[in-house]
């Protein structure tokens, strides 16, 4: 069975192993066992809270109890943009009009921005191949989600996600065709190569301090502004799903959008609610409405230190669930603990 | 011998005959009967102003040949937008430095302003295809320059002159293709025909874009087309170079065409001219060894203004210069007046 | 009894009369029959949807059914800034770092925009005196919710609302005193007498265009950027209670702020729901939460062009509502009719 | 006779006293005997060199009085920022024109800007008490451009000069306060130190504002700071103003003192300088009628540069120059070699 839970500190080979098995469009779980062993320790220290939350990076791992393998990795970082400077596109809007001569330009406009300064990041997302099946990838990245809900007094209001951008088969970036490469004068692959090793805000020096339109781009620059990668699709959807936006920030390089949200707006907060492990009434089964007894449902623990979550086929029903044994061992918990729950897919509003 | 005047009522119909002569650009004549008779009583009520502060003066001034037909023409603006702002693109160089890779560039990007507002602007040079690269069309060039060396209260103390820029067969601009047309959302021509080539109105600052537009994301014709003169200008364009002017800071808003501009105290005209007193030159078959210059040389008083071409010997340690009969006549000048002279 | 309502062609009299006695803080209501006149008759041009969306203004009015008389006011614009500028100044975050010197600079910034160009608009909300009591004032403002609660495919998904901002008693505009005046050189009084008259996009001409640093304004023009007018709190908080935020984008003249949504994400747009009028079974009242039978119903019909609303101590429960036979008469309705529904107030998470 | 000339290794220890006279602002000598060493090994170098292009060449020149004495100092800078990029504010001015409200008036913008990297720079300006106001301190300001036209290779077409801004009594900077401390996040001294008074360094980029500042928005007393200059600038600023250097333009991005700068042909050095040939004066009390003008007179050699004061009739229509053996000597010249002769 698969349980997803905070990283431990001896979590590191096995992380190692999966490290290497990660594609290159992922730059922040490089196989480097010295940046992979510094990342860990500030995991670490973020579950213990023993560094303040702005400095935190929640790493979560799904382990396959069966093997005690890992499948998978994601994290929330508390802050972005603290020590270096986190830059994005906004995407603006400015008009320009003549009464006179019967004019209505309505232009979109690229700023550099830091915006997004001190925002909670979700990053590093990876589900090992042989696990790419069911519901397991959106356990893994919506797992993140019910953690913020269980402990929203350590994040920011602001949540964000940087998706990767559009790129052709080639792996040609037109939007860095069309904008950055007139000021880096460098290929995408070594701009991307530096962003790896942490380079970002450097490279920002050279972007165009002043508001850009659009349209002085090509046209194919235009037209992948916030689309994101081929390969990205899926994990945009899982996002959108639990209440995050595409607000008009794009990635400098690629224009790959950030999806970002209110905490307090996020479906994890609204919909997740406290469950009693125990046994359910017939009378409180008899109210619950019909279509809910079908939804797998994410479950977690209520502890910072030992997070733990699943997928669980139990519905709580007014304040209790009849989680069964095995479960409740994967989670470390008993009968009489509470557990945060939330269906896994979003319901439907009845308006 | 050509003759530099300023515009005549009577000029009226010589006018019109050069404004069907089909002009690229927008620095040109006004078209219509009706225009020109405007601009002309405009010149006339200009010259004959007392003038303290430039304001809306404009200066025409004409080329007439030996025959007495124009065949030439030269305006001077006292103060350009004077009722507005005059908007051009200035050419500005960004530094884009990264110190982590080393990396070191500049860029160039041009920025709407309004810093030529107030310049004087001179426009509107054009000479017949006979005069063209003749010392008459420095002449009458320059006329506008000792004209203001004359009366420097009715000008300002920089100068600039916008020349027309490229265009295609068609009448369009790669230039405005790739600027303008975003934010007027219309062809080059009937752009230019709806603002009638004015660089003073406040629909420009309405449309046009607030923020600097960074040259290497235009396209490349539109790059090219920068600062680069329609071929008609190319004669007005080495004049102006050699007169001191200085391209490259600044292109025009619509075309991209080249905006020259100068301080006067970097003009030749302002630092050679020489002011001298007029003597009756006698041919005197003996000082013929004595090496003669080309000058030009206009009469000194700003509300008769005339300039020719003269040849003498060189008046740098002279205090006068020597006119024959002829050009005193033509300068409406006598003996133990003033001249202002500059070698031409 | 007070119903809100879709105003109707006879009722510009009656809104003359009420628009005689609206203070000086309000541009949009202006005692000018003309303007009223032109007004109103767009209003019933898009409750009869013979004009296109992005040039409606739906006008709802507050019915006193005892005495016939106007007690109040407000609007949905379809779409701001179609036919002039809309501007607005947006506060974004710039960050200059230094690594060499260890220094790093976060500063907010405005930036002149027309971000929120072809946005909805709440506007033009107004309760006379006599009637500022009780539920009246939220009845009025909310009903706008509902409205588009029902008839969301109206609507844009932006939903803006410009708040008056901050004014010393004296009437003194602290922001404007900053930033403003430099760049108009009149006082904020000629400046408002002119966006009354709906000069508003022409004097933005005037207005800076580059990003402005906020640290360069005097302490007390920085203090109150994204502050309301005390009297408008009370407004702001209602409008808070249904969705929206304060983005980051105020007013170019006093930096009142501008509160924002998306539609889908409006408390009305989760939380209304259509029922019957009709009987409740003893069965369905038995399994409704308790807390819910004590809280006043926000009660709408489903009628475009005969809008009507009123708040009920009906609760609905299991889709019916059992609606008082006066209260069906006002909402224009009858038993076996379908009418939306929506409680007064948010509740809270039970997370 | 004052002698300006290039300074020499000896000249280390006057250079020291000097240097320990409480001088304000950035734009002056180095403190230490380690960098003063330095300063003159490197003008000592770039004398000596033959340069295509202007790059990292610092000239300094000397004043010496009549006991040999150093009693003044001024240098040239071949190319602002060669290494880097050298920052200023430029000073721009905006149009506001609203046509609804007739509205028109212009407002102040401060840019930041790295137009200047390139020009030469005038700096480190500095005379005795004794010589202030005197014909000597004007030779020595004038010398730098004299070499310059002596040696214009060695220098850009455009030179500048940052004169040092007001500071109250405790160093601090009233402009400073209102600008680069809000993203310094230090004091003015502090930050001048930290950056050695350098106008090149990747750090300005990373932290001064990217966009244009406007001035109305600026406290009063830094408003009023921009573009004055320290009290101890007063005799640079008015030397260089009467050569036809142009503030307003440019001002310093950190104590807004001004930045006087100029096209050299808009400067009296380079307009007004007469190639002369030396011949020897011999005193002959009858010419004593003829009226006596001073010149500035440098030698004629980029390698061997000196430049001294001296008396003679007008220049202007002669092909010589009579100068005393006394002069010559000083000038390192002989009878028949060119000097360049200015008047002063």
């Amino acid at each position: 069975m698969l349980v997803v839970r905070a990283i431990q500190a001896d979590d590191l080979d096995a992380l190692y192993v999966m490290a290497t098995q990660v594609g290159s469009g992922m730059t922040t779980l490089k196989p480097d066992m010295k940046m992979m062993g510094d990342r860990l320790n500030i995991a670490v220290a973020s579950f213990a809270e023993t560094i303040p939350p702005e400095e935190r990076d929640y790493m979560f791992v799904m382990e396959d109890t069966d093997t005690g393998r890992l499948a998978g990795v994601c994290a929330i970082k508390g802050s972005v943009g603290l020590t270096e400077p986190f830059y994005n596109y906004r995407i603006g809007t400015l008009v320009h009009s003549s009464r006179e001569l019967n004019v209505f330009t309505r232009m979109d406009t690229l700023y550099l921005s830091n915006d997004l300064t001190g925002s909670t990041e979700l990053c590093s997302l990876f589900l090992h191949p042989d696990y790419r099946t069911g519901n397991n990838g959106k356990l893994l990245s919506k797992s993140r989600f019910l953690f913020i809900a269980q402990f929203p007094h350590l994040f920011t209001e602001k949540l964000i996600a940087e998706m990767r951008g559009y790129q052709e088969e080639s792996g040609r970036s037109p939007f860095y065709e069309g904008l950055g490469r007139h000021f880096f004068k460098m290929d995408f692959d070594h701009v991307d190569a530096l962003t790896a090793v942490g380079k970002k805000s450097f490279i920002a020096e050279l972007m165009p301090r002043q508001p850009l339109y659009v349209a002085y781009l090509p046209d194919d620059a235009q037209e992948v502004i916030g689309k994101v990668h081929t390969s990205t699709a899926p994990a945009r959807r899982l996002l959108e799903q639990e209440g995050m936006y595409f607000e008009g920030y794009v990635d400098i390089f690629d224009a790959g959008p950030v999806l970002q949200a209110r905490v307090s707006e996020l479906r994890a907060m609204r919909d997740s609610a406290l469950a009693e492990i125990g046994p359910t009434t017939d009378w409180d089964s008899a109210c619950a409405p019909e279509s809910a007894t079908a939804e797998p449902m994410l479950v977690s623990n209520t502890t910072l230190k030992d997070f733990r979550m699943i997928l669980s086929q139990s519905v709580p029903v007014n304040g209790a669930v009849a989680l069964p044994e095995a479960e409740q061992q994967l989670l470390h918990c008993k009968t009489g603990d509470t557990v945060r729950t939330l269906t896994l897919n979003p319901r439907k509003n009845n308006g | 011998m050509y003759v530099v005047r300023p515009v005549e009522l009577a000029d009226i119909a010589a006018l019109e005959a050069l404004a069907a002569v089909p002009m690229p650009g927008v620095h040109t004549l006004p078209k219509t009967r009706e225009k020109i008779l405007a601009m002309i009583e405009l010149s006339i009520a200009s010259f004959a102003a007392h003038v303290d502060i430039p304001s809306e003066e404009a200066y025409l001034l004409v080329l007439e040949s030996e025959d007495k037909s124009i065949v030439g023409t030269a305006a001077m603006f006292a103060a350009a937008g004077s009722n507005g702002t005059y908007f051009s693109f200035r050419n500005d160089v960004i530094q884009q430095v990264s110190r982590d890779l080393n990396i070191s560039h500049s860029v160039h990007a041009l920025t709407l302003c309004s810093e030529l507002t107030g310049y004087s602007q001179l426009s509107s040079f054009y000479v017949g295809e006979r005069e063209h690269g003749t010392p008459e069309a420095a002449l009458l060039s320059r006329a506008r320059l000792m004209f203001a060396v004359l009366a420097p209260h009715r000008f300002a103390d920089r100068f600039f002159v916008p020349l027309a820029g490229v265009t295609d067969s068609e009448g369009g601009s790669p230039f405005w293709d790739a600027l303008g047309r975003k934010f007027f959302q219309m062809d080059f021509l009937d752009a230019e025909r709806t603002i009638g080539g004015a660089r003073n109105r406040t629909l420009i600052v309405e449309l046009m874009p607030h923020y600097p537009v960074y040259v290497p994301l235009l396209p490349g014709d539109a790059q090219a087309a920068m600062g680069q003169i329609h071929p008609s200008g190319e004669l007005a364009f080495n004049l102006l170079t050699a007169e001191g002017f200085e391209a490259d800071d600044y292109i025009d808003i619509f075309d991209g065409g080249p905006i020259l501009q100068a301080h006067k105290n970097s003009l030749r005209t302002f630092t050679g001219a020489l002011q001298r007193r007029v003597s009756t030159s006698v041919e005197i078959p003996d000082r013929g060894r004595e090496p003669q210059l080309r000058y030009a040389v206009s009469s000194g008083s700003e509300h008769n203004f005339r300039a020719v071409i003269t040849h003498c010997p060189s008046l740098e340690s002279q205090l006068s210069v020597a006119l024959s009969a002829e050009v005193q006549e033509a300068l409406n000048v006598a003996e133990g007046d003033t001249v202002i002279c500059v070698r031409i």
